[in-house]
Parts: structure tokens; C-alpha cells; sequence
């Protein structure tokens, strides 16, 4: 069963993440999130093309902790590169039904996400593999509030 | 309806045999039995899955959690709450210190009034009085009638003074049984002060009669575990979130912190932010097992249960030359908690004898003296009854009368 | 010497499987898994004498005050202290509230310091902070060197200043282990301001070696009951009488009162001040049996069985690569809650694959944030022993780390 | 084993109280014990013969309570009367000792006291037993502080 959670594309993205990056060029909002569970720390960058429908141009993740927060914030960045932001809102409220057992609707749109699936029978895992959607989330509406950074501490996990 | 004989087995103390007479238990007012259920689910904890909760990443740890916030959702069905609103003390006590401390202490001030009644038991009482001191708040009380009822006059005067930031109220007395028009009560106090809150002294209503706090009206409800079934240990607050949210923290500690430094802390989500350090966990499960018991019985057989035996106590007692039943005579209007006075003897010599009989009554207070000083009395005598009690432990209760009568009258007591 | 093997026996958790394997518990420094003694004791109270303690006149409640009070003494006796200054509380957590809020925020005020160690449990950090709030002294704090020590120069320096007028202290840390000198430092807070309490955290000290509340210098001395294999909802405050009859009440309610009217209190003798509505009866119970069945092996054998332990245990770990041990590496200097660090995996990660193996395991910052980032860390993964454990134990920790390792480490992890 | 507690002669005090009065000429102190535990009420009101050594000249008992604590201050107004002070604190220590069940010297000064050995085998009611007593010795260090009256409230009991 440990290898549910340590599925080998989690471990791939642990090895080798994807858009993480201390800076992004240009970006456009910076949320930081911090989980004194597992004592991860994320940072989270969103470049926004604000067209008629506002759209992510690019995504950077940077942080500290366990291998699912990591790996899920870097498979994070992939599935929504490119979506519009109420596109990318939706896909995180996917992931999120997914990580309650529920069944997805949108299981290609996101991508290595759906590697994850396994973590949902791990409820102390659950809020590390939500932790780069949740900065999404809070990044998205940041960016609508018209502000440019957040901070978040994630309170004590509830099963 | 139960079978009450056969629920009995479940509750291997009811065979215990007191001073050679089999025990007839009427002190569930002051502390429930507990079934060999509760027994086990407790047990099973400390044998199978025995762990701190919450941050644990191991199977028993993530075992306990789940037990434990299954316990917290069961508590909040039982009561109509919302979980997020239900925060575990280890007695219904502190959970009225906590209401003082977190939102008397803050939100009243000199002008404001706090109101409670003359029925209230002392932890409806003191709590109010120790954070007085800091805060500088009034405190009023309604008075109670003869026929042991709210009297409703005074309320809706000190009420319409739209001073009443806080009224606390019992549902059901300890000691007199009256079950108040709690709704009612609630309804004007927030009529006449949007910002007034209702606390609800649930200790002796929770136990023995369908709940619902929204239709009490309640902001806060508090209550104990060891009265309705469950283990010693465990109380319970049920508030509306937002009120939690918007309070500060009570009692500081592991769990209830989301970061801390030594010189600054931030705090945790409700209701994790009331429960600070190692949690009543084994209590809680506990308390699970017992609200099962309760749900698959249902409460309003409890109810229709204790009103049968209320009644029959009643017509037992008044019947006894000399014995004056206190508080509401209609059992419809009050709950299972019956004191009573036999003339000329003093409460505690009645107790005394009642125990050489098997009976375990209550002597004292109550730990509600402003209400038994109403009564004219410095104590009294009180049987309470529960969901395993029988008409043939009412009997036995008419015998103990009569041999106390007997043991003292024979010697011409004036 | 006890015999490991049988005493095992004693505790039914032990024979469970996690994840198919024997279980492997190695986090009683987060809560300690319960003997069948204690089970037994507790389980005798709710099937022959459940009462409600004090005031009753019946036999039931007499012999559950017997109990109750029994525990009482049984506390005072096992940690040196006076039956009259042992309060029982729902967890260590409450004992440090009671002293913040009955002492610290009546008795500490603007140009104090209350002087904390950066080794401490948010529990005796968080109450500190709350009624700061209210009484607004200044916090200091010792800071912790490299290998895991109080820095006593900066202690002594603060001291020197003649402003600490409460010192609250560990006296074995729950993360490193650190056995502090809390004996020499007590008596130089006692002498640089005879008007200053040492307030002593028991809660992993109490449980693994022999206390002296005398001896330790401790004014006031916390601890839980649910690590040393009692049951959960108790915890006690050791405290010298003579402060408590000068503290204010804490938990206003039942049982701590001598009078009340609706107005005003007065309030009851100490201990009893402090213990409002009903008290943790059943779990009081539990924690005398814990506390006899402790007696019984001897806590200096308890003591000598986890050094050795503690010694196998550090060789063990610092033997492999990558892994180390934080805190003093010497097991006379340090009890059993031994955390350590493998490079490049995460506490989460560990614990979880730990888990796998049967090894119950903490990650996280142990309610110790201060600390765990004087470490540089930002959570550690933590083994802790207790009477049970073996070097079998040892063994299986060893194996799940190399499991952990190569899990990861085949992968390639950097 | 009722008998132990109720024997004959507390119930005859309790019926036929001796120096129970509201009153008490010329008394020099008095004192009023009131115990929550069972609701009693205590009034103790000496006269003493202020000699070179002060000897209780009359006492009075009133108040509402218990058999037990009545008759116990019934018996004891007997005891004590005519006896010097310090020997009638020395006769409520001999009491005391009996309430814990511990061997007695002056059974015979007790009087009728002696009836309520059996009292200490009910930890519940030795309180209701020693309340007269209490008054006794509180009113003695009472009158000796030159005051001329007090009011105690006895505190819940403890085992
Ligand atoms: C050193 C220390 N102090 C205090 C506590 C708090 O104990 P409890 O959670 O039982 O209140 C703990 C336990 O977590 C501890 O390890
Ligand atoms: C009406 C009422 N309120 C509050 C309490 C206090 O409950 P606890 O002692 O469990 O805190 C009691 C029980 O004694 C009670 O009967």
C-alpha cells in the first residue's frame, strides 16, 4: 500500500520537480503557505496574461518539505500552465474531491496530478498534497483582490 | 418503548449489593452508571489503538484521531450542533469557564448585565462571579416562584432594560426538576439586545430528553459526559462557530497553536483552538459509545420513560404523610431530578438511614444553594431517576421513607 | 531489575499488528500505552462504586471519595509533595493555565520577567503568553546551545537582574531529551529574588525517573497522567499549600465553594479551591494504579532500563550514514524521546514509511517550535521509550531506517 | 450497624437537648459555625469565670442541623461546662482523636460524648459530629484574642 502514496511518478517529480524556481520574471502575485504539521513551507508565483479572460502565463514553486507536498505543487504547476484562472480553480477543486475520495471529472486535465489519487487513503497525507493547490486557490484570489502577496499558516490538520 | 429489564444487564453495577440490600441507584442528578458498552468501547481504545491525536503519522495515532473527531460529530448530532462547534472539557464546568473567561471577560463591561436565575447550579454561577472581578459587569437573577418556576414577571423587566448582554440558564434544575421555557427565554433576550448571548446549562436536560440547540436557541450549551452514560472526564461545549471564531483562546498549550514563538503565538481553527494540550480522548470515544446507547434507544423514550416514573414518584411521595415533594408537581413540566422533605428530619440523617437500606439518594445542596435557600430550606433530600430505573425502585424509595420515619418516629421525634 | 518480557505481557497493545507486522511503539513520550492494572482499577470503579465524589452520604460516594482521595496521596507521595498542594487537572496542559492564570496574571505585572527556556513545550510557553495579555510582564527566554543544553551564562545573567519573578522550566525535554539542572537553577532564581516561583515541567521527567518536588526547588511541578501509563483526562499540579491558600480561584463551580449567593463566594480549602465541578474521578483512579504499578517496578529501575536504552539507542542511530541524533549524546544526561535527522528525507516521509513497518514513530515539532527551529529544523522525526521497549525495539528501528533509506534511496532521492 | 451511628443516647440528646438556648445570660462570647455539607447551623455561646485560671461558667447551644451534629454539641455543653478552658480544649482534642478512630484517654470526662464513637466508622457524618466542638474551640481562642464573636463556615469535607 506504501506505494499508493509513493506512486513512481510522485517519487519523479520529488527527484526532478518541475517549474520550481526561487523567482519568476514578471510575476504578478507571490503567496506563501506554511503547514506546522509536516513544517512545510511553499512559495508560489503566478504570472497572469490579463487578457479579457485572465489567464496563467507562467507558475514557479519554491519551498520546503515532504515528498508529496513537493512533488504535488511541481505536478500542480504542469496541470495548470496555460488555463484560464477560473479554469485552474476548478481543476483544484478536482484535485481536492479527489484527495476526499470522491470521484473527478477532469482526471486527464490533471496531468501526474492523478497519481495522487492514492494519497486519499492517508488522511495525514491529504493536507500535504493539497498544499500547492491551496496556494493556487489563495494565489488566484489574491490576484483578484488586486493585491500582489499573501501569507498563509495552514492550521492543524482535521481528518 | 425499551424493555428496561433487560437494558439493566447492561449495567453490571445495578447488581451491586450495598449493606446487604441490593443497590437501588437514585443519584444519576448528580452521576450517571455506565454501560458495559461505553465500558468496552473505552477499553478497546487502551487495547487496540491507544494514541495521542492529531500530527501523528502512524496507524494508531491516525486510529485515535479518527475516533476522536467521530466522537466530536456524534456529539454535534446528538445536540443539532455543527462539529466545528463542538469543543471537548473535562466536565460541563469548565466549558462555562471557558464561555467566561473567552467571551464574558471580553465583551461585558460596567452597564452590561449578566443574568442568571436563582435555579442555577454554582457552575452557572461562580464562573460569572470570578471573571466579574476583572470585568466590572452586573450581575441580575430571576427569581424563582413557589411552584418552583422562573418567575417570567422580573425576566422580561431586567430583559427589557436591553442591558442583558449574557443571560445563563439552566434547561432542566437539578435540583427542583423544572424544565424552563428555554426558546422562549432565548427569543427575548435577543430581542432585546442583538449582541446578547444565551447560555444554556444542558447538564441535566442533554441526559434525559431530546436536544436541539438551535431550537433552544442557544449560542452556547454546555454539558457532561458522566451524566449521560459516559466516563468521568469529559464535558462538553457546543457554541455557534462564528462565536468560537471570533473568540480569544482560554486555556493555552500543545493543539491548539497554529505557530508559536517564545514571545507570540498565532492559534488554530475552531475548535482546535479550545483544546489545548493532550485531549479527553479515551474520554470522548466514551462519550461516543454512550450517545450510541442513548441514539438507539431513543431519547424520546428516555423522555417518555423518566415522565412514567416522575409521575409515579410524585403520587408515591405526596402520598406519604409528612413528605413535601419541591418544585413543579406536574410531571410534564419538569425532569427526574425529585427532592423532597420529610418533616422534622434533617436531610442528611435521611440519606444516612436510606443508605443502610440499599438507596443511594442525594442530602445537601445540590450545589445550588441561592435555590434551596428559596425553599426555606438549608437542604433537602433528592432521588433522581434515569433510564434503568423501575416503579419497583420507587417502591423501594417508599420503603426507605417509612423505615426512616420508622427508625427516627419510634423514638418520637418532635 | 524488572523482566522486560513479562512486564509486556501486562500491556494487551503490544500483541498488535500494524500494517501486518508487530507493533513497534516507539512514541510514549506523546502518550504511554496502558498496563491491564490500569484498566483493571478503572474499570472497577464504573462497575462496583461510579459516584460522584464528596457531599455524598451514600455508600457509593463514599467509597468513590475514598478512591478519589486516595489518588491524591497516592500523587503526592510518588513525586514528594503535599496531599493539600496536589490538584488534579485534565492534563498538564490545565496545571499550567492555573498557574498562569492564579499566579502569574494576579502576581506578575509591568518591569517582571517571567523567564521561559527555548527548550519548552508550547504548553508552558502558550499560558505564559495569554495573560501576559492581561498583566503585562516582560518574557524572557534561555536560550538552547548546540548540543542541546541551557546556555546558563545568559541564564544567569537574566537572573542576575532580580526582575524574574517566575521561572518555568523543563525538567527533561520532550524533543532532546536534555535533562536540565533544574535543582541548582531553581535555587538561584529562589536567590536572586525570594519573592520568585520555579514553576517545573514534569510531564516527561515524571514518568521516567525518580521526582522530588522538594529537591527539584519546584514551587509549582506539572505533569499528565496519560505518559506514565495512566489514563487520559488526568493531569496533576504539584504545588506548595501555602501558595495555593494565596491564590485566587481559577475554575469557578461546584465543589471548590464554601458558599455561594447569586452575587458572591466564598470559597472552599485547598486543594479543593481548584478543582471545580466534578473532577476526573474515574481517571484519578487509573493514574493511583499507574502510579503503584510504577511504584511497584521502582522508578530508579524504570530509569536504569531506559538509560540503557537511551545508550543503545544512540550508538545505533550515529552508526548510520546520514542519520543524526540531536540533542546530548550522553544517556546520563538525557531521558528516552531520542530525535534525529536523516539527510535528505523528510520527518513526514519517514514517519509515514516507518508506519509501514510496524514502527510507530513521530514527525512533526513535538509542541516544541522554539526549539525544533534551534535546531535548524523545521520538524524532527522522534523515537521515545518507555519501560516496554526492548533492544529488539532498537533493532526494528534501525531496520525501518535503513527501509526508509533505500525506499527512498533507490529512487535516488538527493 | 445504623446503631453504631444513631445509638440511644445521641437519639435522647437529639429529642431531649440539654443547654439548647437562643440566649445565655451574661455570656462573653459567641460564635457561629455553619457547615455547607449539610446545611447546618451552629450558635455556642460561653460565660466564663475569668479566675486566675478561666474556667466555663455556663454554655448554650443553638442552630438547626443533623441528629448527629446536635446531639453532639448537646453532649458536649455537658462535658465542658464548670471545666477550665484549657482542659475543655484538651477534652475536644480527646473528641477529635475519637472521630479518627483513635484510642481515647478521657473516655469517662467525655460523658455522653462517648456515644459517638461509632461515628467515626461514617467519614461522612464525623464532620456533623465534631461541628460542636469546633464552635468550642473557636470560641475559646476567641474569648482568649479578647474578641467577642466570630463566624465560621466550615469548609466541604475531605476524607
Ligand atoms: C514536556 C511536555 N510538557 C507538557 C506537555 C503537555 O502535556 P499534555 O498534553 O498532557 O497537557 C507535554 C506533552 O505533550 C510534554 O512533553
Ligand atoms: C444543572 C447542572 N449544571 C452543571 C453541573 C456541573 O456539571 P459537572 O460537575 O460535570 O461540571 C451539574 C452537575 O452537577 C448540574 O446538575
Amino acid at each position: 500500500m506504501t506505494e499508493d502514496l509513493y506512486h513512481d511518478i510522485i517519487l519523479d517529480h520529488y527527484r526532478t520537480p518541475r517549474n520550481r524556481a526561487a523567482e519568476l520574471d514578471g510575476s504578478h502575485v507571490h503567496v506563501h503557505h506554511n503547514n506546522p504539521l509536516c513544517g512545510d513551507e511553499l512559495d508560489l508565483r503566478l504570472r497572469v496574461d490579463n487578457g479579457s479572460i485572465p489567464t496563467i502565463d507562467a507558475v514557479a514553486y519554491d519551498g520546503e518539505g515532504c515528498s508529496i507536498s513537493m512533488a504535488s505543487a511541481s505536478a500542480m504547476t504542469e496541470a495548470v500552465a496555460g488555463r484560464d484562472l477560473a479554469d485552474a480553480e476548478d481543476l483544484a477543486q478536482n484535485f481536492r474531491a479527489m484527495m476526499h475520495g470522491e470521484p473527478v471529472e477532469r482526471e486527464d486535465d490533471l496531468l501526474d496530478g492523478i497519481a495522487f489519487s492514492g494519497v486519499a487513503k492517508f488522511p495525514v497525507r491529504v493536507k500535504c498534497a493539497l498544499l500547492g493547490w491551496m496556494a493556487l486557490r489563495d494565489a488566484i484570489s489574491t490576484f483578484r483582490d488586486g493585491q500582489d502577496s499573501s501569507r498563509v499558516v495552514h492550521e492543524e490538520p482535521t481528518l | 418503548m425499551f424493555d428496561v429489564t433487560t437494558l439493566r444487564k447492561d449495567f453490571p453495577i445495578l447488581d451491586r449489593q450495598v449493606h446487604g440490600r441490593p443497590l437501588v441507584y437514585l443519584d444519576s442528578a448528580a452521576t450517571s452508571q455506565t454501560p458495559q458498552q461505553v465500558l468496552d468501547a473505552v477499553d478497546r481504545f487502551y487495547t487496540h489503538y491507544c494514541a495521542n491525536v492529531h500530527r501523528g503519522v502512524h496507524a494508531l495515532a491516525e486510529e485515535a484521531t479518527a475516533a476522536y473527531e467521530h466522537a466530536r460529530g456524534r456529539v454535534a448530532a446528538f445536540t443539532g450542533g455543527d462539529p466545528r462547534g463542538v469543543v471537548f472539557t473535562k466536565n460541563a464546568t469548565e466549558a462555562f469557564n471557558l464561555v467566561a473567561y473567552s467571551w464574558a471577560m471580553e465583551r461585558l463591561g460596567p452597564g452590561d448585565v449578566l443574568l442568571v436565575t436563582q435555579m442555577e447550579h454554582h457552575a452557572n454561577l461562580v464562573p460569572w462571579q470570578l471573571v466579574q472581578r476583572h470585568a466590572g459587569f452586573d450581575i441580575a437573577s430571576v427569581p424563582v416562584t413557589d411552584e418552583g418556576l422562573l418567575d417570567l414577571d422580573v425576566f422580561d423587566e431586567i430583559v427589557g432594560s436591553g442591558r442583558v448582554k449574557l443571560f445563563a440558564v439552566t434547561a432542566m434544575s437539578n435540583v427542583v426538576g423544572t424544565i424552563n421555557p428555554v426558546a422562549e427565554l432565548a427569543q427575548r433576550v435577543h430581542a432585546a439586545n442583538d449582541e446578547a448571548v444565551v447560555v444554556v446549562d444542558g447538564a441535566q436536560s442533554v441526559p434525559h430528553m431530546p436536544t436541539d440547540v438551535h431550537a433552544l436557541g442557544a449560542d452556547f450549551l454546555c454539558a457532561s459526559g458522566h451524566k449521560m452514560l459516559g466516563p468521568t472526564g469529559v464535558g462538553m461545549l457546543i457554541a455557534r462557530p462564528e462565536l468560537l471564531e471570533r473568540m480569544p483562546p482560554f486555556l493555552g498549550g500543545g493543539e491548539m497553536i497554529a505557530d508559536v514563538t517564545v514571545q507570540r503565538s498565532t492559534f488554530n481553527e475552531v475548535p482546535y483552538k479550545f483544546e489545548a494540550g493532550t485531549p479527553v480522548i479515551g474520554e470522548a470515544i466514551g462519550l461516543a459509545a454512550a450517545i450510541e446507547y442513548l441514539d438507539d434507544l431513543g431519547m424520546d423514550n428516555v423522555r417518555a420513560h423518566e415522565e412514567q416514573l416522575i409521575s409515579a414518584c410524585i403520587d408515591a411521595l405526596t402520598g406519604i404523610d409528612g413528605v413535601t415533594v419541591h418544585g413543579p408537581q406536574d410531571a410534564a413540566r419538569r425532569g427526574a431530578a425529585v427532592s423532597f422533605a420529610i418533616e422534622g428530619l434533617h436531610p442528611h440523617d435521611i440519606g444516612t438511614i436510606m443508605d443502610r437500606e440499599g438507596l443511594a439518594v442525594r442530602a445537601g445542596h445540590h450545589c445550588a444553594k441561592p435555590l434551596v435557600r428559596s425553599l426555606g430550606a438549608v437542604a433537602t433530600t433528592r432521588a433522581s431517576f434515569y433510564l434503568y430505573n423501575t416503579p419497583d425502585d420507587i417502591a423501594a424509595l417508599v420503603r426507605g421513607i417509612d423505615a426512616t420515619k420508622e427508625f427516627f418516629g419510634v423514638r418520637n421525634v418532635r
